[in-house]
């Protein structure tokens, strides 16, 4: 993990209102695994915190984030330019490839919102001979970005794309008409929206691993604020900066 | 050449600067960040007899220029800290304080004595200010009888330096200093965290799940050093100046306002080496300024006296 | 319709949003400004019996999203306020409460009688909590005996609404709430500026002549929010929450902890018509949540009872 | 006096560290008065307070301002873009004009630094036929700005240009060679030479004025936080926002 001083190469717009900014860095695309994080200091004064970011893609020594403006720090960060500087801690958290192993024939790929961040990066490092599939919902069509995944399946809230309806119900009405064999799912986004889909991969007997939000001080350990509860075990906190971001959704309370 | 030691009853730290206790971690987070050797000092997280699970989240919230948090002094308990993380800590070239947080004074006096014969514990530093526990914590620190019989316990079991950290959440910092004067504590540390709180208006819920919780970071500063000059004004032991240095400016104006050494905290989460370029900073600062020692800042406030509302009740 | 409107006493006012006593002067310098209509009141700067110059300059300075402040209640006076400033201040649409500072029990009573027969005077804040002058000030504002002899002895002499402003530069602020409450205070205000300072490092000097000053602005929102919890758990009468409100967000926060009204303070000088916006944005967020009266939303807070270590003292 | 919201015009470097930033305000400029200042919030956030520019020129609806970054606030007014608004108030304070009159042959303006600011709109307004001498001191080349003055000599304390001295050893020295008749001085400037500038004015039986700086939380008499001591008289303080920013420099303690 490193503090760099990195230069925006680039700001393109992947919907109206989602944001793709790129860098440049050669030790972190040397080293950064799909899932994990970066944490950005937006500004020297204000915000105080950085504000952590999912790796969406890594191109040669070029890394981007996606993001929609939801307050201060995305505002200010969407305001900066081309040649500006970000001062960035990364990477943090472990990895989704951790947990892609021989146990499944299916990765279940489900994002909501900006939720899909990590999964185009992880698309790029998943395993060729796997089985893959892409569920993708948000609220309405600007918030959806399917660049860089694959077999992707959209659903939003009010039905201005693909599927109308949650992401729960779009993964339903496809299960009903597909069969992926034995099913591993990968999470983002809205906890409320990993709950179910979590409960629902589970009733379905398949095993299911999440990447958790939450606000963070220090997104490296430091502060011991991010802490989610187990469901069992020996300790009853762990930390999502470290400890994850990305946990077996049986093991956590979501 | 420019002295930046100081010496704490029989132990000399390379500078002036420290990291906070719950802000550094164990240490063992910030390698490849962090050059530890540059600081004078880490203050570890709160050590209990137990290991404390801490409180539910959410823990933390932004502020304006500051946070709230409420950890709940978790940390792994005092017999896992010297198995596992001291051996580690032992190996920095650096001082090591050991702050203790407890809820009776006897826990307080145990997890001293165990850690008072491990040569690798330089000093202690005693949270009896902590926000966010209601045993001991700051039911504690805000009874100056409670704050003098520990400072007196403790310090007839250890030869090592003895911190007393105080709580800003009084109305009067100074009587608590001067009772851990009395008792023999060789330095105080001010301040820990203001007791604050923020709403989700979304939810109409506390931000943290404690409803209240410290609030730290550069919001806090002035309060901070109102109350490191209440306080150097009022004792003659050493004082030990926190609260939302960020940068070398910051640590400077508390060096000039009278604490002898200051510790850096939130800003360790932004910048964990806020540390490092912080006392590089006031090395260059003193350079400038013909200040061959760091002890002749101290408490060079060109100031007219009596005339703050502090002044009055010193 | 959204119930915008409170009654305090034999007082209603329009609605819940004040412009806070020292940040709005005398009302009469900002007419192209701000709708003053659109206020629910103004707390006058603090009145003596006697005109005071004030501290020396410089007064104020600038913190991490704050500022400190030692004007030292710089005002014309009593008797120059009911006959040069009065006239044109009742002319507005909004209630008017006249805000006392005074360095005795009896310069207390003494204005409040020669304000007390000013019809265009609806009310009465006593600041017993100034941080930035020695004789009465804060010296009353932390000895709680003197608060509750000042409120009962003001409270004999007027039957409108009496409202008393509290410093946060106590341990526990409900102490004095419930002294004010006992003598029969309507309401109380919290909270007054919280003692802090602030060093130039070029001339090794405060930044303000005091050597300390009031710190005020959103640094402090989440400790004013902690005192209004301590507060209303504490009384009954109704509390008037103040501290770092600059939008109606922060203001709904305000309310859900349990405040019964609001004051903008610093807000006023980087907006003026902070208080007017304000008031704007609570009656919108009550209108897009069903809440048709923000009585409905006052002490709103879903929160686990005794979690906070402020409960612990209440 | 108003609170808008102005839309930035242009940008320009008058030297390498002084920049003028004009916007447009239909309101300003129609009653904008020499001397007078605005009160810029450079950003919703941070820093808290706004901060106090003098009006360096009219030019139909176009204002401008110059100054130099030296903080947190100017540096992030520097970092703005043409077409980007900025909140302001004003106008400000009290104007020179109240204080030109029939009493003196030739009016001497003395700026030390970035207090140039005031004379290039205070020159454009000043009486055609009177005589007027204007005396530019700085650090340096960089911080010497003449656009808009009349008579100028320049000073700066390391001799990149003009005279090489402080602004008061140029006017001893032209004034040793030149006759002004009855002069009449106005200051804007760094307060430790207004002070000897003033100083040397009344000795000369000159009469004085000088526009104060001081930090300002409100700019427009609601905080008085911005008070100068009198010399004398019925008030012991004044406020500098409000009954200045200029005034005689007898009647107030420098
Ligand atoms: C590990 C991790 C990875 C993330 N990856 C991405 C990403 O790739 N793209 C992206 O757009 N966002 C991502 N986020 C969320 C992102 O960090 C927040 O949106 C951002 O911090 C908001 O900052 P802000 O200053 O704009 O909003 P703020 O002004 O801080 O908050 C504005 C509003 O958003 C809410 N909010 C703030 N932070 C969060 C949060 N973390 N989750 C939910 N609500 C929040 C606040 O409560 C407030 O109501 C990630 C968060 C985490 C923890
Ligand atoms: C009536 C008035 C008119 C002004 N007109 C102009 C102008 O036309 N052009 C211009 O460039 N500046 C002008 N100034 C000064 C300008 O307001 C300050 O330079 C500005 O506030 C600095 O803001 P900052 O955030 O960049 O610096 P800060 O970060 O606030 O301060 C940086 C450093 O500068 C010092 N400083 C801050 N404010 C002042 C001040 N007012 N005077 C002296 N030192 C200060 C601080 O103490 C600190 O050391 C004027 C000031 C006043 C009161
Ligand atoms: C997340 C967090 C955890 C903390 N934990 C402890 C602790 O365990 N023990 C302690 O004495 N102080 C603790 N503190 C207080 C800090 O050591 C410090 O006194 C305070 O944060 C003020 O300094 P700052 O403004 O530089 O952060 C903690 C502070 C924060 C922000
Ligand atoms: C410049 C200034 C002057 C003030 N003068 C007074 C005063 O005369 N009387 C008083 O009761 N409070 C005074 N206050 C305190 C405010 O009324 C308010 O309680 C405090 O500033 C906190 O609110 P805020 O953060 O919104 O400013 C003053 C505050 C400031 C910043
Ligand atoms: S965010 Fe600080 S420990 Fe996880
Ligand atoms: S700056 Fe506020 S009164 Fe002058």
């Amino acid at each position: 993990m490193k503090q760099e001083i990195v230069t925006i190469h680039s700001f393109e717009h992947l919907t109206a209102e989602i944001l793709e900014l790129t860098f440049v860095s050669d030790y972190l695309s040397a080293i950064a695994k799909p899932g994990q994080f970066i944490n950005i200091r937006v500004d020297n004064n204000f915000p105080l915190l950085r504000r952590p970011f999912s790796i969406f893609n890594v191109d040669g020594n070029k890394i981007s984030i996606v993001f929609n403006v939801i307050g201060t720090g995305t505002k200010m960060l969407a305001r900066k330019r081309v040649g500006d500087t970000i001062d960035i801690v990364g990477p943090c958290g472990n990895s989704f490839l951790s947990f892609v192993d021989g146990s499944f024939d299916t990765a279940v790929f489900v994002a909501g919102g900006i939720g899909v961040a990590p999964f185009t990066f992880f698309t790029k490092h998943f395993p060729q001979g796997k089985n893959l599939m892409t569920y993708v919902g948000g609220r309405h069509k600007e918030l959806i970005v399917e660049k860089g995944l694959r077999n992707v399946k959209v659903a939003t809230d009010d039905g201005s794309m693909g599927f109308h309806g949650t992401v729960l119900d779009l993964i339903k009405d496809d299960h009903a008409k597909n069969k992926y064999g034995t099913m591993r799912f990968f999470l983002c986004g809205p906890t409320r929206m990993m709950k179910a889909v979590a409960d629902y991969a589970h009733e379905h007997g398949a095993s299911c691993y999440a990447s958790l939000e939450c606000d963070m001080a220090c997104g490296i350990g430091l502060c011991q604020g991010c802490n989610i509860e187990m469901a069992g075990g020996d300790k009853k906190y762990r930390l999502v900066c470290k400890e994850g971001t990305i946990f077996e959704t049986q093991s956590v309370k979501l | 050449m420019i002295q930046e030691s100081f010496k704490l009853r029989n132990v000399e730290f390379k500078n002036r600067i420290l990291v906070a206790s719950g802000t550094f971690g164990y240490g063992d987070e910030v390698p490849d960040l962090v050059d530890i050797a540059k600081l004078g000092g880490i203050m570890t997280k709160s050590l209990s007899m137990k290991p404390r699970d801490g409180n539910p989240n959410p823990r933390i919230a932004e502020t304006a220029s500051g946070m709230l948090n409420s950890i709940g002094l978790a940390n792994i308990g005092v017999h896992k800290f010297i198995a596992e993380k001291l051996p580690t800590l032992k190996r920095h070239d650096t001082k090591i304080i050991a702050n203790i947080a407890a809820s009776s004074v006897e826990e307080y006096c145990g997890v001293l004595e165990l850690l008072d014969v491990q040569d690798g514990v330089h000093g202690f530093e005693i949270n009896v200010s902590c926000p966010n526990v209601k045993e001991g914590g700051l039911s504690f620190g805000t009874d100056v009888k409670l704050v003098s019989l520990i400072t007196k316990e403790l310090r007839r079991r250890t030869q090592k330096p003895l911190i007393v950290k105080l709580t800003p959440n009084v109305t009067h910092i100074s009587e608590f200093a001067r009772a851990c004067e009395a008792e023999g504590a060789d330095a105080v540390s001010v301040i820990n965290t203001v007791i604050g709180m923020a709403v989700n208006i979304n939810k109409r819920s506390p931000k943290i799940a404690t409803t209240t919780g410290g609030l730290s970071g550069p919001a806090i500063k002035p309060i901070a050093l109102a109350k490191v000059y209440e306080t150097v004004n009022a004792v003659k032991i050493p004082v030990i100046g926190i609260g939302g240095i960020v940068s070398w400016e910051d640590a400077v104006e508390f060096f000039i306002v009278g604490a002898s050494m200051v510790q850096i905290g939130t800003a360790n989460f932004i910048n964990p080496s806020t540390g490092v370029t912080v006392a590089e900073g006031v090395k260059q600062y003193c350079g400038q300024n013909g200040i061959d020692d760091v002890s002749k800042l101290v408490k060079s406030l060109r100031t007219n006296k009596n005339v703050s509302i502090v002044d009055s009740w010193l």
